[in-house]
C-alpha cells in the first residue's frame, strides 16, 4: 500500500514547488538503479490489491476468489500441468517478442506469426501425407518455424526499406493471418468427415507430439526451455548478442560501428516471428492435435506481458509465462463460484499497468528540500 | 544466476514428474475421497441416496437470450427439481481450452454436459481418461461407455417457421442468416425452406453464414446486408436476437432461433423454434440417481417435448398462426414427415427419391441445400 | 444507385465508431502521446453505456457515464504516460488488457441483454431532392451527425485556432512550448482525456446505435484498426472522416459478398483492407523518403523539464 | 528604486550527486550588457535556466526589478520580462516563424486568414525596427542558423522581454554572423533592453560587454567592469591557471597520401545536394582542419568518409586503393577511425559499460571473439589497460558510460578509436562541451596521432582550434570547398570570409589525383 500512497503524493509534488509546508520533495532521476526482483513483485501485489477493492465492490471476498485462481491453476499437479501447457506457447512467443523490443522493434505480431506456425506445421499433415512417420514432427516444427519467421520478415520490410511503422504491419498482419486462418479451415482443408465443422482433419499419432506422463503436458515445454537457454547464452555470450545490446542501447552509435542495422532488423523480426511460429507448430501438433478455427486464445498478446514483466530477460520469461500462464487457467477456475474468466484479463492489464508505473516511480526518490535550511 | 537456474530446474523437474506420475492417481483418488466426503456430508442432511454433481459447459453466456440461454434454463430446472446447484462455465472455447476445463470439472462432478458441437472431440478424450464420469454431449455424434449425445429435431419447429415466413413474406424473398455450415444449421433451414415453400412456391431463401455462434455485432452486420437486399421476413440461427432487433427497425417480420424472444422486437416478432432442454436433462440426472442410464444417442422432436415453437408475436395475423398449428398437429402424431420426397437440391437433382423419407443419419450428417436456398455451403 | 446509396449509409454506420476512435488518438498522439488503449476505453465505455442506459433508460446520462468512465481510463494512460514517463507502448497495451477485462468483468451480468433503445433521427427533408446526398444523410441518426460535427470542429481546432497551433507545439517540439509557456503536462492531459473520451463514444455508438447487446469484446478489433487508420488519415480530421466510412464501406461488403456467390472466399475479401494499409503506407513511406516523416516528433517520447543528457 | 534588473542571491542546484551551482550570487544593472563569462562545465547554462524557470532552484533567491520572484516555470520567467535566446534554438521547426514566434500566445483563439495577414505585417514592421529580417512563412528547418537566431530574437523581444538572455550566442554563427548579433544587441541597448550573454569566448565579452561575472566550477569568481580588466586577466579567472598561448605545432614533413578525394558529390538526408564536387588530400603527418558553420556540408562528409552514406559521384582513394560504395566495416578495417559529432548519440552507448563501449569496432576481431563467442576475461583485461592508458576515470568497468563525465567519454571514445591505430582519423567537433582540461587532453591526443604518422581531418566550428591545430584548413560553405589555406597563410578575417560564402578562394584546391 505504501507503493501507491507515493503515487499520489509524487503527482501533486511534481506539479508544484518544493518550497512550503512540504519539506521533502520527489526528485526524478531517469539513471537511478532499481531492484529488479522487488519491483515486479510489488507491483503485483499492488494490482491484487486493486482488484481485490473491484471484487470486495461485487460482494465477494477476494482472497477467496484468488484461492481459487491458485488453487486451480497450482493446486493439484492436473493444476500444474494445465499451467505448464498454457505456458509454453506464452513463453516462445514472449521470447520472441522479447527479443525484438531489445532492439526497440515494436513487434505486437506475434499472434499473427503464431497462427501462421500453426498453419505452417498443418500444411505439412496436409500436403505430405504419406511421408514416413518420424519424419513429421521434424517437418512440422521447421515448417512453423519457417511460415513465423516469414510473417515476421513481412513486418520487418517496411520497416526497413519503406519506413512503415511495425507496430501497424504486425497488427495488420494478424488480421490478415486470423482471416487466412479461417479461409483454410470453413474451406480447402475442413475436415471431410467433420460434419462442416471448421477444423482441419485429426492428426495422425505421428503428427502429435509424445506427451509427459498421463497428462496433456507435451515435448513443447522441453522445446521451450531449451529455446529459453539457447537465447540467454547467445544473448550474453556470442558476437551476435553483443551487436543487439548494441543496437539496443544506441541504434545510431550501432550503424557507426559497422553493423547494418536494417540486416539486423530483418534477421531480428526472422527469428522473433520463427519463435511464435515455432509456439504455433506445437500447439496443433501437441495439444489441439488439428488445425481448427480460434486457434490462439491470445497467446501473442499475452505473450507481451509475459515478455515485459520479465523486464525482456529470457531467463525471467519462464516464470512469468508460469504465472501468467497460472492466472488463465486459474481464470476459468474462479467461473465456478460465479465470476467470468475475464478476471484474468483485468488482472493481468492491472498487473502490467503497476508494473510500469512502479518501475518509473521507482526512480523517483524522496530528498529533504535543501531549501528550507 | 546459476544457482537459481538450477533450483528452477530441479523445480520445474519436480513439477513434471509429479504430473507424470499424479495425473492418474488423482484423477481416481481425488474422485473417491471427493466422493466419500460428499457422502459423509450428504448422509448427515439429506436421505440415504447421494445426489450427482452436475455440471455445464457453456458456449456463451446465459444472458445470450438464446442457445446458451435454453441451457441454462434447463439446468435452473434440473437445480429446483434435486435441489442441488450445479455448476457452470461460461464462454469456453471449442479448443483445447475446452479439454482442459470438462476434464477440471470432471475431477469433482459425476454428469458433465458439454453444450456445444465443438465440444466433442474434448469431451470424447476426457470421457475416455475418466470413465466413472458420464458425459452428455449435446448435437455431435461420437458416444462411448459414458459418454451420451441429445440433440433436439429442431427442424419440426423450423419448418413450421418457415410456413409463417412463407405466408408472411409478400414479395417471396426470406433471409436467413446461419451460424456455422454445420448439418445441424444446414437442415433446419432446409426444413423453413420447405416450411415457406409449401405456401409459398415461388419463395426463397438466401442465406449469409456469420461464423459465430454468439457475437451481436457481427450477427447484425449479416442481418443488416440481407435486409439491405430487401428481404421482408428475415430468420436467423444464432444466439443473439441481434438479427431480430436489426429486422425490427427496418419493420421486417424477424425470427430466431432457441428461445422465445418476443421481448426484442414485440411489433415485427413472428416466432421462434424453441429447444427447450429442461425435462430431458431432469430425466438424465434422474436416471443417473437410479442407476438406470444408459448411452444413447438422443434425438427428440415435438412428440418427446424436446423441441417447441414460441408463441406468436402479437402482430401476426390469426390465419397463419392457424395454419401453423394445423401443421404441427400432423408432425406430433406422426402423420406428416418433413423430409420425405420428393425433395431437389439446389441444382434441382432429386435427392430424396418420391415416397422415401430420409433416415436419422442422413439427416444428422446433411451437407445440401433444398431447391429454393440461394447459398453456398462452402467447399461443399 | 441503390446499391450505393445502401452501401453508403452501412458505410457510414459502420464507419462512424472507427471515426470517433480515429479521432480520439489523433488528439492523442498530436500532443505526442501514443494510445494503445483504445480497444479498452471504447469496451469500458460500451459495458458503461449498456449498464447505464439499462439503470436509467436516461440517454443524455448514459452518454455522460460512457464519456466520464472513458476519461477515468485516460486519466490512468495519462498519469502513467506524463507525470510517469513510462513506455507509452506497453502502458496502452496494458489498458487494452484492463479495460477488456474489466468491461467483460462489470457486464457479466447485463451479457446479452437487449438495450430497449431507440436513437433520435435527424430529418432533412430539404436535403431530399438532392439525388445520393438526400437519401443517405436525409435521416441520420444523431450520433452519427454528432461524428461528423466532431471531426470537422476538430479540423478548425487543429489549425485555425491558438490551441491548435499549442497542440502542433507540443507534439513536436515539448521543450520549445514549454519555454514558450504553453503548458505541455496540461495540454497532453487535457487531450490524452478529451481524445479518450472520444474512443469512449466509440464504444457507446457501438452499443447504442451500431448493435444494442453488450458482449464480451464487442469491439472485436475496431479499436486496432482505428489506431492504423490515425497514420492513414496523416492525423488530419477530415481525411480520418473519409478513411473511416471507406474502411467502414469495406466492412460493411464483406457479407453482401457472399450473397454475391462469387468465386473469391469473403475472407480475402476481409483482408483487403489490412493488406491495402500496409501497401498504403509502404507507398507513402517510399514517396516520402526524402522528406522529413510527418508524425508529430515528440510521439512517444515522454517530457521531463529538467533532464539533463 | 533599485538599478538592479536581476539579482539572484545564494543560488544552489544540484543534479543527483553534482553540485551544478554552489551559493551563487549574481546580479545585473538596468541597461546594461553583462557578459557571464565561464569554461564549458562551469555552471553558467544552469544559472541561466533557472532565471529562465526551466530548473528550479534548490535554494537561494531571485529578484527581478527589485521585486522577490519565485519562478518555478518558463511562463512565469516570461511573465516578468525575462526572455532567452537559446544555445540550441526553442523553435519547432515544423512551424512557421511567424507560428514560432506567437506560440503561447493566448489571446485571439480564432486564426483565420485576416488575422493571420494582420499578425504578419505586425511581426513584420516590429522585426524591422530591429533590422531582423527573415522569412515569415516558411517552415524554421527551411531556414539558415543566422536567419533562425533572428527568429528567436524577435520571438523574445515581441513577448515584451525587457531581459534577454544570450546562451553561447555565437557558437553557430560565423565571424560575420556574429559581428551583426553584436550589432543588433547594440541596437536593443539603444532600445533599453537589459542583455545578459553567457560565453566562454574572451573577445566576445570585450567586445560587447558592460560588466563581467566570471564563474568557475559552479562557483562565482569575480565581478569586474569591462574597463578595469583584460582578456589575460579573465582568461585566468575562468580557467584558474595561465591559459597557454596558442600550440607551437611541431613541424613534420608530410608523408605520403593517405587520402585523396577528387570531385565528390553526396546527396543529404532530404534528397538535397549536401557536398558538391569537393576535392582534396590528406598526408601523413598531417592534420587537414575544416572550417565553417554547421550545417554546410561537414556532417556529410564525415559520414561519406565513413562509410555510413554513399556518394553519388566522385573518387575517393585510400592508401592508393579506389574506394566504391564502402560499407562501414570495410573502411574500420581499412584504418579510419571516426570521432562522431555528439558522443552520446553516435558515439558511444549510454547504457552499457566501458567494456561493452570500447568493443564497438574492434569486436570482431579474433583477439576479441573467437568462433562468435566474445573472450570475456581478455577483454575485461584489454579495457582495463586502455582506460588506464587514457586516464579515463571511472569507478568500475560495468557502469554505464552515461554517468561519466564529458570528458572522460571523449577520451573513452578516443582511447577505442587509436587503440585502432588508425591510418586516418576523421574528428567532429571533438572538443565540443568539454571543459580547457579535458580539450587540452584531446588536442594533445591529435597532435601524438599526427606524430605517430596518421592523417587528422578535424572538422570544428571553433575557428580557434582549426587554426591552432591544421596543417592545412579547408573552409566549406554550401557544400562547396571555398578555399584552402596553409597553415602560415591563415588570416582569420579572411576564413571568416569564406565561411560566409562572401569570396572565392581560387588557388590549387587538390593536387591531382594519381592512382599510381
Amino acid at each position: 500500500m505504501s507503493q501507491r500512497t507515493s503515487i499520489e503524493q509524487a503527482t501533486v509534488e511534481i506539479k508544484t514547488s518544493n518550497k512550503g509546508v512540504f519539506p521533502y520533495r520527489f526528485e526524478y532521476n531517469p539513471h537511478k538503479k532499481t531492484n529488479s526482483f522487488i519491483v515486479p513483485i510489488v507491483s503485483t501485489i499492488v494490482a491484487l490489491i486493486l482488484c481485490a477493492i473491484f471484487i470486495v465492490i461485487n460482494g465477494m471476498n477476494p482472497l477467496t476468489v484468488y484461492g481459487k485462481m491458485v488453487q486451480g491453476a497450482f493446486g493439484s499437479s492436473f493444476g500444474i500441468s494445465e499451467t505448464l501447457l498454457k505456458a509454453t506457447p506464452l513463453l516462445l512467443c514472449a521470447l520472441g517478442v522479447g527479443i525484438a523490443y531489445r532492439i526497440s522493434i515494436w513487434n505486437i505480431g506475434a499472434e499473427g506469426q503464431f497462427i501462421l506456425g500453426a498453419i505452417g506445421a498443418t500444411a505439412v499433415t496436409i500436403f505430405l501425407p504419406n511421408l514416413p512417420g518420424p519424419l513429421y514432427i521434424p517437418l512440422m516444427v521447421v515448417a512453423g518455424i519457417i511460415f513465423g519467421g516469414l510473417w515476421g520478415l513481412f513486418t520487418a520490410i517496411p520497416r526497413t526499406y519503406f519506413r512503415v511503422n511495425e507496430l501497424i504491419t504486425s497488427l495488420m498482419l494478424n488480421y490478415v493471418a486470423l482471416l487466412l486462418l479461417d479461409y483454410l479451415v470453413f474451406e480447402p482443408w475442413r475436415d471431410p468427415e467433420g460434419f462442416n465443422f471448421p477444423g482441419t482433419p485429426l492428426f495422425t499419432p505421428f503428427q502429435m507430439l509424445a506427451t509427459i506422463g498421463g497428462t496433456r503436458l507435451n515435448q513443447g515445454l522441453i522445446i521451450a526451455v531449451v529455446a529459453v537457454s539457447v537465447f540467454t547464452f547467445l544473448l550474453a555470450k556470442t558476437k551476435w548478442g553483443y551487436e543487439l545490446r548494441l543496437l539496443g542501447a544506441n541504434p545510431t552509435a550501432a550503424a557507426y560501428s559497422g553493423i547494418k542495422v536494417n540486416k539486423h532488423i530483418l534477421l531480428v523480426m526472422m527469428i522473433s516471428g520463427g519463435l511464435a511460429g515455432l509456439a504455433g507448430s506445437i500447439e496443433v501438433s501437441g495439444v489441439a492435435h488439428r488445425l481448427m478455427y480460434g486457434i490462439s486464445p491470445g497467446y501473442g498478446y499475452t505473450a507481451i506481458i509475459v515478455a515485459w514483466l520479465a523486464k525482456l530477460n529470457p531467463f525471467a520469461m519462464i516464470f512469468t509465462s508460469i504465472f501468467i500462464g497460472g492466472l488463465i487457467v486459474g481464470g476459468y477456475s474462479v467461473q465456478t463460484i460465479g465470476l467470468p474468466s475475464s478476471m484474468s484479463l483485468m488482472l493481468q492489464g492491472a498487473i502490467l499497468l503497476c508494473l510500469i508505473a512502479g518501475e518509473m516511480l521507482s526512480k523517483f526518490r524522496l530528498r529533504k528540500a535543501t531549501g528550507e535550511e | 544466476m546459476k544457482k537459481v537456474l538450477g533450483i528452477f530446474m530441479i523445480l520445474l523437474l519436480f513439477m513434471l514428474a509429479a504430473c507424470s506420475q499424479g495425473t492418474t492417481k488423482t484423477s481416481e483418488s481425488a474422485k473417491t475421497e471427493e466422493k466419500s466426503e460428499e457422502t459423509t456430508g450428504e448422509a448427515t442432511e439429506t436421505e440415504e441416496k447421494e445426489l450427482p454433481k452436475v455440471a455445464f459447459v457453456y458456449i456463451g453466456v446465459p444472458g445470450d437470450g438464446g442457445w446458451t440461454y435454453e441451457h441454462d434454463q434447463a439446468r435452473k430446472l434440473v437445480d429446483e427439481t434435486f435441489g442441488i446447484t450445479s455448476t457452470t462455465v461460461e464462454n469456453v472455447p471449442e479448443g483445447p481450452d475446452a479439454e482442459r476445463v470438462i476434464e477440471e470439472l470432471a475431477q469433482d462432478h459425476d454428469i458433465i454436459f458439454t453444450t456445444s458441437f465443438g465440444y466433442m472431440d474434448p469431451t470424447f478424450n476426457v470421457a475416455q481418461k475418466y470413465p466413472e464420469v458420464l458425459f452428455m454431449h449435446a448435437t455431435g455424434y461420437k458416444t462411448a461407455e459414458n459418454m451420451g449425445t441429445y440433440q433436439g429435431r429442431g427442424y419440426q419447429p423450423a419448418y413450421l417457421a418457415g410456413i409463417a415466413a412463407g405466408m408472411l413474406s409478400l414479395n417471396n424473398k426470406i433471409g436467413y442468416v446461419g451460424a456455422f455450415p454445420l448439418p445441424e444449421v444446414i437442415y433446419t433451414i432446409n426444413a423453413f425452406t420447405l416450411g415457406a415453400q409449401s405456401v409459398n412456391p415461388d419463395a426463397e431463401v438466401s442465406v449469409v453464414w456469420s461464423n459465430t455462434w454468439f457475437d451481436p455485432t457481427t450477427e447484425r452486420q449479416a442481418a443488416v446486408s440481407l435486409l439491405d437486399q430487401g428481404v421482408d421476413v428475415l430468420a436467423n440461427y444464432q444466439d443473439s436476437p441481434a438479427g431480430i432487433q436489426a429486422a425490427a427497425e427496418r419493420g421486417v417480420w424477424g425470427m430466431g432461433n432457441d428461445s422465445d424472444m418476443n421481448e426484442y422486437a414485440p411489433e415485427t416478432y413472428v416466432t421462434n423454434p424453441i429447444l427447450n432442454w429442461g425435462p430431458y436433462y431432469v430425466d438424465v440426472v434422474q436416471s443417473v440417481i437410479d442407476e438406470t442410464w444408459k448411452s444413447e444417442a438422443v434425438f427428440y422432436g415435438f412428440k418427446e417435448g424436446m423441441v417447441e415453437l414460441a408463441p406468436f408475436g402479437k402482430n401476426v395475423p390469426q390465419e397463419v398462426q392457424d395454419a401453423v398449428e394445423a401443421k404441427k398437429k400432423e408432425i406430433v402424431d406422426g402423420t406428416f414427415d418433413i423430409f420425405k420426397g420428393p425433395i431437389y437440391d439446389q441444382a434441382g437433382n432429386i435427392k430424396i427419391n418420391d415416397g422415401e423419407t430420409l433416415a436419422d443419419p442422413d439427416i444428422l450428417s446433411m451437407n445440401w441445400f433444398v431447391k429454393g436456398v440461394k447459398g453456398t455451403i462452402p467447399a461443399e | 444507385m441503390d446499391t450505393a446509396i445502401i452501401l453508403m449509409s452501412a458505410a457510414i454506420s459502420a464507419g462512424t465508431p472507427l471515426l470517433f476512435a480515429v479521432l480520439g488518438g489523433i488528439l492523442n498522439e498530436k500532443v505526442g502521446v501514443i494510445n494503445l488503449g483504445t480497444e479498452g476505453i471504447m469496451l469500458i465505455g460500451a459495458v458503461t453505456s449498456c449498464i447505464v442506459f439499462l439503470q436509467t433508460e436516461n440517454l443524455f446520462l448514459t452518454f455522460l457515464a460512457a464519456l466520464l468512465a472513458s476519461a477515468g481510463l485516460g486519466l490512468i494512460h495519462a498519469f502513467v504516460c506524463i507525470s510517469l514517463r513510462a513506455n507509452q507502448i506497453v502502458s496502452g497495451l496494458a489498458i487494452t488488457l484492463f479495460g477488456t477485462g474489466f468491461s467483460a468483468y462489470l457486464g457479466k451480468s447485463v451479457a446479452g441483454s437487449a438495450l430497449p433503445v431507440s436513437v433520435p433521427k435527424i430529418e432533412l427533408s430539404w436535403l431530399e431532392p438532392i439525388p445520393f446526398i438526400g437519401r443517405v444523410f436525409g435521416n441520420l441518426d444523431i450520433f452519427s451527425w454528432l461524428c461528423i460535427f466532431v471531426a470537422i470542429v476538430m479540423y478548425f481546432y487543429m489549425y485555425k485556432t491558438s490551441w491548435g497551433l499549442h497542440l502542433k507545439a507540443v507534439g513536436d517540439s515539448p521543450s520549445t512550448s514549454d519555454v514558450m509557456g504553453v503548458s505541455v503536462d496540461g495540454y497532453r492531459y487535457f487531450h490524452v482525456i478529451l481524445g479518450s473520451m472520444l474512443m469512449g463514444l466509440s464504444g457507446f455508438y457501438l452499443i447504442m446505435v451500431y448493435s444494442p447487446n453488450w458482449i464480451e469484446g464487442m469491439t472485436a478489433g475496431r479499436g486496432w484498426i482505428a489506431i492504423a487508420l490515425i497514420i492513414f488519415a496523416r492525423w488530419n480530421p477530415l481525411y480520418a472522416l473519409a478513411c473511416a466510412y471507406f474502411f467502414g464501406g469495406l466492412d460493411a461488403l464483406g457479407f453482401r459478398f457472399q450473397l454475391l456467390e462469387v468465386a473469391i472466399p469473403s475472407y480475402f475479401l476481409k483482408m483487403i483492407p489490412y493488406i491495402a494499409t500496409i501497401i498504403v503506407l509502404m507507398f507513402v513511406g517510399w514517396k516520402n523518403r526524402h522528406k522529413p516523416p510527418i508524425e508529430p516528433k515528440a510521439l512517444g517520447v515522454p517530457y521531463f523539464r529538467e533532464q539533463r543528457f | 528604486m533599485t538599478t538592479y534588473a536581476v539579482e539572484m542571491q545564494g543560488i544552489v542546484k544540484t543534479f543527483g550527486e553534482v553540485v551544478a551551482c554552489n551559493h551563487v550570487n549574481f546580479s545585473v544593472k538596468k541597461g546594461e550588457i553583462h557578459a557571464l563569462l565561464g569554461e564549458n562545465g562551469a555552471g553558467k547554462s544552469t544559472i541561466m535556466s533557472m532565471l529562465s524557470g526551466i530548473y528550479k532552484a534548490d535554494s537561494g533567491s531571485i529578484s527581478i526589478h527589485g521585486h522577490t520572484s519565485r519562478i518555478r516555470s518558463p511562463k512565469e520567467s516570461m511573465e516578468l520580462g525575462i526572455g532567452m535566446v537559446h544555445q540550441n534554438f526553442r523553435l519547432v521547426p515544423t512551424l512557421t516563424a511567424i507560428e514560432n514566434i506567437i506560440l503561447g500566445e493566448k489571446k485571439d483563439v480564432w486564426r483565420g486568414a485576416s488575422w493571420r495577414a494582420r499578425k504578419e505585417e505586425e511581426i513584420a514592421i516590429f522585426a524591422n525596427n530591429y533590422g531582423l529580417i527573415f522569412p515569415m512563412n516558411v517552415p524554421i528547418w527551411h531556414l539558415s542558423v543566422g536567419e533562425q537566431q533572428r527568429v528567436e530574437i524577435v520571438k523574445t523581444l515581441y513577448r515584451g522581454a525587457d531581459i534577454i538572455i544570450f546562451d553561447e550566442p555565437t557558437s553557430v554563427l560565423t565571424p560575420g554572423e556574429a559581428d551583426q548579433l553584436f550589432e543588433t544587441m547594440k541596437e536593443l541597448k539603444r532600445n533599453g533592453k537589459t542583455m545578459i550573454i553567457t560565453t566562454h569566448k574572451l573577445k566576445e565579452v570585450m567586445t560587447v560587454a558592460d560588466e563581467i561575472s566570471v564563474m568557475r566550477k559552479g562557483e562565482m569568481i569575480a565581478h569586474i567592469k569591462r574597463e578595469d580588466t583584460t582578456m589575460q586577466e579573465l582568461a585566468q579567472l575562468m580557467v584558474g591557471r595561465d591559459l597557454s598561448q596558442g600550440f607551437e605545432l611541431p613541424s613534420i614533413e608530410n608523408g605520403k597520401r593517405i587520402l585523396i578525394v577528387e570531385d565528390l558529390l553526396v546527396k543529404g538526408e532530404q534528397g538535397m545536394t549536401a557536398l558538391n564536387k569537393i576535392g582534396f588530400t590528406i598526408h601523413e603527418h598531417e592534420i587537414v582542419g575544416v572550417a565553417g558553420v554547421a550545417g554546410n556540408g561537414q556532417k556529410e562528409l564525415a559520414e561519406a568518409l565513413t562509410g555510413l552514406i554513399h556518394w553519388q559521384d566522385g573518387t575517393v582513394i585510400l592508401n592508393k586503393e579506389l574506394l566504391s560504395k564502402p560499407s562501414v566495416q570495410s573502411l574500420i578495417d581499412k584504418g579510419i577511425a571516426h570521432i562522431p559529432e555528439n558522443r552520446m548519440k553516435s558515439g558511444l552507448a549510454g547504457d552499457l559499460g566501458i567494456v561493452d563501449n570500447l568493443l564497438f569496432k574492434t569486436y570482431r576481431n579474433k583477439e576479441r571473439t573467437k568462433f562468435s563467442l566474445l573472450q570475456k576475461k581478455k577483454n575485461q583485461k584489454w579495457a582495463k589497460e586502455l582506460i588506464e592508458k587514457f586516464d579515463v576515470r571511472t569507478p568500475d568497468l560495468h557502469s554505464p558510460v552515461k554517468q561519466l563525465s564529458g570528458g572522460n567519454q571523449q577520451k573513452l571514445l578516443f582511447a577505442r578509436e587509436i587503440d585502432q591505430e588508425p591510418k586516418l582519423i576523421i574528428a567532429l567537433h571533438p572538443t565540443q562541451g568539454l571543459d580547457v582540461g579535458a580539450t587540452e587532453a584531446v588536442h594533445n591526443m591529435l597532435i601524438k596521432l599526427r606524430a605517430t604518422g596518421s592523417g587528422v581531418l578535424l572538422i570544428s566550428e571553433d575557428l580557434d582550434e582549426v587554426m591552432q591545430l591544421s596543417d592545412k584548413i579547408l573552409v566549406i560553405y554550401n557544400g562547396q570547398i571555398q578555399g584552402v589555406l596553409s597553415r602560415d597563410a591563415a588570416d582569420k578575417d579572411e576564413i571568416g570570409q569564406l565561411m560566409a560564402g562572401l569570396e572565392v578562394r581560387k588557388e590549387p584546391i587538390y593536387e591531382s589525383a594519381n592512382l599510381h
